[in-house]
């Protein structure tokens, strides 16, 4: 572990202020499952962890059926996976929750930081991205809200500016005609990274796809929003003819890289397959199925 | 279990470890866990490239960080004589050792040891790596056995020329260290006769054993001249010599005390750690810990090889295996020293093939030099020969485990090394498995298959002692030379308990160091619960010695009147009351202090072989064809144990070994960059399998005593993982339709096939 | 340097105090300031769980906790499992069925089992594989512990 | 008498033979009698006096563990084998 200091500020401006002193060298401590390993691995110059858990706002997660369901940055996978409103209103974020790590990385990991830590193979961030979820961000300006499909700008970089942090998440309520699922691919059980990811969110009118999104991952430097797959579905009643539309259109704007995790070959493929199994998944959950 | 007659009391029963109790609550000290007073934490500064030449190594600015107490380079080793270390399966020439250690003129794979540093704490001394500069000129690297191979490729070593096993050496640098060949019969006319052959070529990756304790070593080299050495090693004896021999010490003035050990299958046989701890230790006067992270075991310590391999085998019509040939070419690493040479030895030995040219190449590579892992080469020479002989019975339209046993080795068949083979359970073990609720079941479902396959490992024997002595309480202190990674102490001490036919729990093991006990070989080979076991067996029998003159002595005869039982009862002739004599052991043991002090018993055996065996794995799969993901539905293993002391250990053994080798079949593989960096030193991306990878693992234990062993053990560790390479490839042919020849089947490619080309 | 820092929590019961450095892991913490060893390091990315305790009551990998992040909390360590006079059913049942082999992944399974029980006294085989599979074993093959578990599980619900 | 196997790569000192017949109680003096036959072969397979770290000799199948010292029967079949593991051996 390099050389480093621990802070645990009280308030949102004291976090600001000590990220804001701390410059590029201060990050954000949220379950730390990605960032001590970057530190102790020093692949990135870190000398200050500032520790949000204090910060109740980080923390919290509260549903409102008017306002949606905010959730702080920091709290676990395993909060959130439990929470009965999350379960019952937002499945698709229950998948990537409790997907992500096993059972102790769960217990630290947090959506947020996922989002923050701008994997391209990030489990959490495709589902917030069809959830339409939306970056509360609080700075040295004052607060700011983001769409998630805009947070992360390349592998492991965000839009963030120097002394910015993101305190929570919030996602609008989910209409009653919508499902939403998220699947992933990885060689073994548990304990990968993603070799490919998709969500989707579909809402239906009438027995047709009034409006839908799909997200991938793993297949390009950030988690892409697929505009071309959700074309593809809307207006019609959701059927094989469509959803191999949206699935090609999902393997269309795939362009990832030959890596030890996975081949272009297989993850061009696997977008389209992993794309076409949320679809179906969520269509399943807006029946109630 | 298929058992033998069974006549014993402790053997083959299920005893709970006598260290089990330590190791549930985490009171057990391995490694990584000694503290000594005073002490200090050492690092190693390692190569980032994987060939170059040393220019220079300026160590002022880390000496000069406060913390910092000593920096030691190859300078600081004794210059090696050219000669070579005892080892254990896999050696070393004392110059490669040496030089694998820490790296004098070159740096050979990334990751090479060029200098180690000693500080008052661990973040010391890790800060402290980053102000050691290494001036580095880059070669050419050669990663592929093949390439490195071929008359342009990169030389590692330019002093190396190729060694015709029985024959010369070559003239020009070569980094093909050796060549070896095994004939037998005529293969050209074998082929002739042969009615179908199939030719065949295979490729399969570096592999790490995978043990989760990193290794470790600790250091004092007193004021008076003796070395303290503590370390997680296979074998203290064996990392005493290496240690003695690097440091050019008498072997008198080292002593190595065993840690508990977390893992090693092979891997932990070899000192990286211990010798830089020795010189860091002397240099400061203070004790040294050092301890590798994950990343350093991946990087710099010792795998197994990569194999290039190609197999032809030709049958009659009615299967009957008429010649083989093969042709196997093994990455040694850095150094020479592949397991190509049992590789070769144990490639087509499951089965009486009358031809057989077997043609081996050890071959070095810019990669960390390989270390034994758990049966050193068989298990990709299997791969090879048992999926072409899949392919024969799927050919010829037979049951794939008719085949083997129409062809299976028997006593007396000719092996290709040229010896014959003595009293096996081959037949029996591939009988066993034909018979099993498995193989009788029917596998259903779609994209679902079945595979079988065979294998054959030797096992080892060699040099083990122990000491026993008898307390006034009934009970027996054993002391051991072998270090127990995975419950030799309690087979061992049962059958001691066997011997004086006393219970098992009134046999109390430790492992000593190497002052105090007699030179005892690795724990490895598969040769600990045999060569340990029958080293109690001795003791046992000389504790019945004398405890027969105790009684004789105290019942006033002579010492031939005096039985000693199986029961653990001594019994004499009638007393002047007529009645017979007879004491228990614990009665006879609470006598011995009034009766001329208490005993002691001893032996040492150097036995030759611990009993060849044999090993068939079945195992049933799914593939998803849209991911390429392949899910173990069941799984068999059946193996001739000879004799199973503890047959829950054996299970263990059995499990453990498939397991190991079904990661090695479906996703585990050293990758590297095009410059030698490895790309996945975590166990996130070195990919072994999880609890969730895994179905229960049923076992059968086949015995078939060993004739050379007091209670017919046959080595049973390393077997297990010969057979699963193959039979997980079988089952994914018998699933999709299509052979995979490269290791590992990861989804990757098996998409890559299921796909059509462009998708 | 930076001068250590004291840290106060409630390690295996006993509110305790040590002295620890900023740069210092949970794991480091534990092994190297507060002297209890039966937490293992396997990898220290959090991949193979060697070093598993509970924090707060969830099981966490203690390589991937600051130190300075646990004042005020409440952890179980391997050494927390027994009580001074029998071992933990769990323990009795690895120990049984003959659950380890090197034992130096045994703490860390031993502690995840335990925060699995406590939440589950009737946990299925998947729910066990599920559970443990961010424990690696490389000698076992896991079924023996697998077992093991289920048999703890079946022995504490009487 | 003992029945020496000969390897590949060494027949070409036994004039092409696979198999020699020799007089020997132990290795030592069955290698010795070798030598006067197959000239070179000796030296082929000892180094310093001791069997060279590559080769193991098997009597009847099984590998010495006294080395040049182990008994030889008569009848006895005597193979040369590349040594397991690849080199030394205690």
């Amino acid at each position: 572990m390099q050389a480093l200091r621990y802070a645990r500020p009280s308030s949102v401006e004291e976090a600001v202020a000590l990220l804001e002193q701390g410059g590029s060298g201060a990050r954000v401590l949220a379950g730390g499952t990605d960032v001590i390993v970057q530190a102790r691995e020093r692949r990135r110059d870190i000398n200050l962890f500032v520790d949000i858990k204090a910060l109740p706002e980080a923390m919290s997660i509260t549903y409102d059926p008017d306002q949606g369901l905010t959730i702080g940055a920091a709290a676990p996978c395993y909060q959130i996976a439990r929470h009965e409103a999350v379960r019952s209103h937002y499945p698709c974020l229950v998948d990537s929750a409790s997907l992500i790590g096993g059972i102790a990385i769960q217990g630290r990991a947090s959506l947020g930081g996922n989002l923050c830590n701008a994997s391209p193979a990030a489990d959490g961030i495709p589902s917030l991205i069809v959830l339409a979820a939306e970056a509360g961000i609080a700075g040295p300006g004052g607060r700011r809200t983001l769409p998630v499909e805009d947070f992360c700008t390349g592998p492991g970089t965000n839009a963030l500016a120097p002394g910015e942090f993101l305190v929570s998440l919030r996602l609008p309520p989910p209409h009653p005609d919508s499902g939403a699922a998220f699947q992933r691919f990885i060689p073994r059980g548990e304990m990968d990274i993603a070799v490919a990811n998709a969500a989707s969110q579909l809402r239906f009118d009438d027995g047709r796809v009034r409006w839908a999104r799909v997200a991938i991952g793993a297949v390009a430097p950030t988690p892409l929003l697929v505009a071309d797959a959700a074309q593809a579905l809307v207006g019609d009643p959701l059927s094989d003819v469509t959803i191999a539309a949206a699935a090609a259109a999902a393997r269309a704007d795939a362009r990832p890289i030959e890596d030890m995790r996975g081949s272009i070959k297989q993850r061009k493929h696997l977008a389209a397959v992993l794309t076409e199994r949320s679809l179906r998944a969520a269509a399943d959950r807006a029946r109630g199925v | 279990m298929v058992t033998a007659d069974k006549k014993h009391r402790v053997v083959g029963t299920r005893p709970i470890r006598h260290d089990g109790t330590d190791k549930v609550t985490g009171r057990a000290a391995y490694g990584a866990d000694l503290r000594l007073p005073d002490m200090l934490i050492g690092r190693v500064k390692r190569s980032p490239l994987a060939h170059a030449r040393i220019k220079r190594i300026d160590a002022s600015k880390a000496l000069a960080l406060p913390g910092v107490q000593a920096v030691i380079t190859s300078a600081d080793l004794p210059n090696p004589a050219d000669r070579v270390v005892p080892f254990g399966e896999g050696s070393s020439d004392l110059k490669d050792l040496a030089r694998n250690v820490l790296a004098a003129d070159k740096v050979l794979y990334e990751g090479h040891a060029v200098a180690a540093v000693c500080a008052t704490d661990a973040h010391i001394a890790e800060d402290a790596l980053d102000l050691i500069e290494v001036e580095y000129e880059p070669l050419p690297v050669v990663l592929d056995v093949r390439e490195a191979m071929l008359p342009a490729a990169p030389i590692l070593h330019d002093g190396l020329r190729t060694k015709e096993v029985g024959g010369e050496k070559g003239d020009q640098p070569s980094n093909v260290a050796s060549h070896l060949q095994l004939k037998l019969g005529d293969t050209e006319a074998g082929f002739r006769e042969a009615d179908l052959v199939i030719e065949r070529e295979f490729e399969t990756k570096m592999v790490h054993q995978g043990y989760v304790e990193p290794q470790n070593g600790a250091a004092f080299w007193n004021r008076d001249g003796r070395l303290e050495i503590w370390t997680s090693t296979q074998g203290s004896f064996v990392a005493r010599d290496q240690i003695a021999a690097l440091l050019d010490l008498p072997v008198s003035k080292v002593r190595v005390t065993p840690m508990e050990i977390g893992g090693g299958f092979g891997g932990k046989i070899p000192v990286y750690l211990e010798p830089l701890a020795a010189l860091l230790s002397r240099k400061t006067g203070k004790p040294v810990k050092m301890t590798m992270t994950r990343d350093e075991v991946f990087r710099a310590t010792g795998p197994t090889s990569g194999t290039y391999i190609r197999v032809k085998i030709g049958a009659k019509q009615d299967g009957a295996i008429v010649a083989a040939q093969a042709y196997l070419a093994f990455e040694a690493g850095a150094f020479p020293g592949s397991p190509v040479w049992a590789a070769s030895r144990c490639v087509f030995t499951a089965y009486d093939v009358p031809h057989q040219l077997i043609d081996g190449y050890d071959v070095v590579v810019n990669k960390p030099k390989v270390a034994a892992y758990r049966a050193p080469g068989a298990p990709t020479a299997a791969f090879a020969a048992e999926s072409v002989i899949d392919e024969l019975a799927q050919r010829l339209e037979m049951d794939p485990l008719d085949l083997r046993i129409k062809n299976a080795a028997k006593q007396g068949s000719r092996r290709a090394d040229g010896a014959t083979h003595g009293v096996i359970g081959n037949d029996e073990v591939l009988l066993a498995a034909q018979d099993s609720p498995h193989y009788r079941s029917e596998l259903q479902g779609e994209n679902r298959g079945r595979g079988v396959a065979h294998g054959f490992w030797f096992n080892i024997g060699l040099e083990s002692s122990a000491s026993a002595s008898v307390n006034a309480d009934g009970t027996v202190s054993l002391v051991l030379g072998s270090t127990d990674i995975g419950g030799t102490r309690v087979s061992i001490a049962m059958q001691l308990a066997e011997t004086l036919g006393i219970a098992a729990e009134d046999v109390a093991p430790q492992v000593v160091d190497t002052d105090s006990v007699g030179f005892t070989f690795v724990t490895g080979g598969s040769r600990t619960a045999f060569a340990g076991g029958w080293a109690a067996y001795e003791v046992g029998m000389d504790l019945r010695r004398q405890l027969i003159e105790r009684a004789a002595k105290i019942w006033e005869v002579q010492p031939e009147q005096v039985e000693y039982a199986d029961d653990g009862v001594l019994r004499g002739p009638p007393g002047d009351d007529g009645a017979p004599r007879a004491i228990t052991f614990r009665d006879l043991a609470a006598k011995l202090p009034k009766t001329g002090g208490m005993v002691v018993g001893r032996a040492d055996v150097n036995p030759k072989t611990s009993g060849p065996t044999f090993a068939t794995h079945i195992v049933d799969v799914e593939v998803d064809p849209d991911t390429g993901k392949v899910q173990i539905l069941r799984y068999t293993a059946v193996q001739d144990a000879g004799t199973a002391i503890h047959p829950a250990y054996v299970e263990g053994q059995m499990q453990g070994g498939a397991a190991q080798g079904v990661g090695w079949a479906l996703n585990e593989e050293y990758r590297y960059d095009d410059q030698g960096r490895m790309e996945n030193p975590t166990f996130l991306d070195y990919r072994m399998p999880t609890a969730l990878d895994l179905p229960m693992i049923e076992t059968i234990i086949v015995e078939v005593p060993n004739p050379g062993h007091p209670y017919g053990v046959r080595g049973v560790g390393e077997v297990p993982i010969v057979p699963p390479l193959a039979a997980v490839a079988a089952a994914i042919h018998d699933a999709t339709g299509v052979r995979f020849n490269t290791l590992p089947i990861s989804p990757a490619a098996i998409l890559d096939k299921l796909l059509p080309d462009g998708d | 340097m930076t001068d250590p820092i004291v840290i106060g929590a409630t390690i295996n019961g006993e509110a305790t105090q040590f002295l620890a450095s900023e740069r210092d892991s949970l794991l480091e913490a534990l092994r190297d300031r507060v002297g209890l060893i039966g937490t293992k390091e396997g990898c220290n990315n959090g991949n193979c769980g060697a070093c598993t305790v509970i924090l707060d009551g969830r099981i966490v990998c203690s390589c991937l906790v600051m130190a300075p992040e646990v004042a005020g909390s409440t952890i179980t360590t391997i050494e927390g499992i027994a009580t001074a006079d029998a071992l933990h059913p769990i323990q009795q049942a690895f120990l049984q069925d003959a659950a380890l082999q090197c034992g130096i992944c045994t703490p860390g399974f031993i502690v995840a089992a335990k925060a699995l029980l406590d939440q589950n006294s009737a946990p299925t085989e998947d729910d066990v594989r599920l559970w443990l599979a961010g424990n690696l074993c490389r000698c076992t093959g896991y079924d023996k512990i697998v077992q093991a578990v289920l048999h703890a599980a079946a022995n504490m619900r009487g | 008498m003992a029945r020496v196997f000969i390897p590949s790569l060494m027949r070409d000192l036994c004039h092409g033979g696979s198999q020699v017949e020799v007089q020997g109680d132990t290795l030592r003096q069955v290698l010795d009698n070798l030598n006067t036959l197959c000239p070179g072969i000796k030296r082929r397979i000892l180094e310093d006096g001791e069997i060279r770290p590559e080769f193991s000799l098997a009597v009847n199948g099984v590998e010495e563990s006294m080395g040049l010292l182990e008994p030889v029967p008569d009848g006895a079949e005597v193979h040369i084998l590349p040594a397991l593991s690849g080199g030394a051996r205690p």
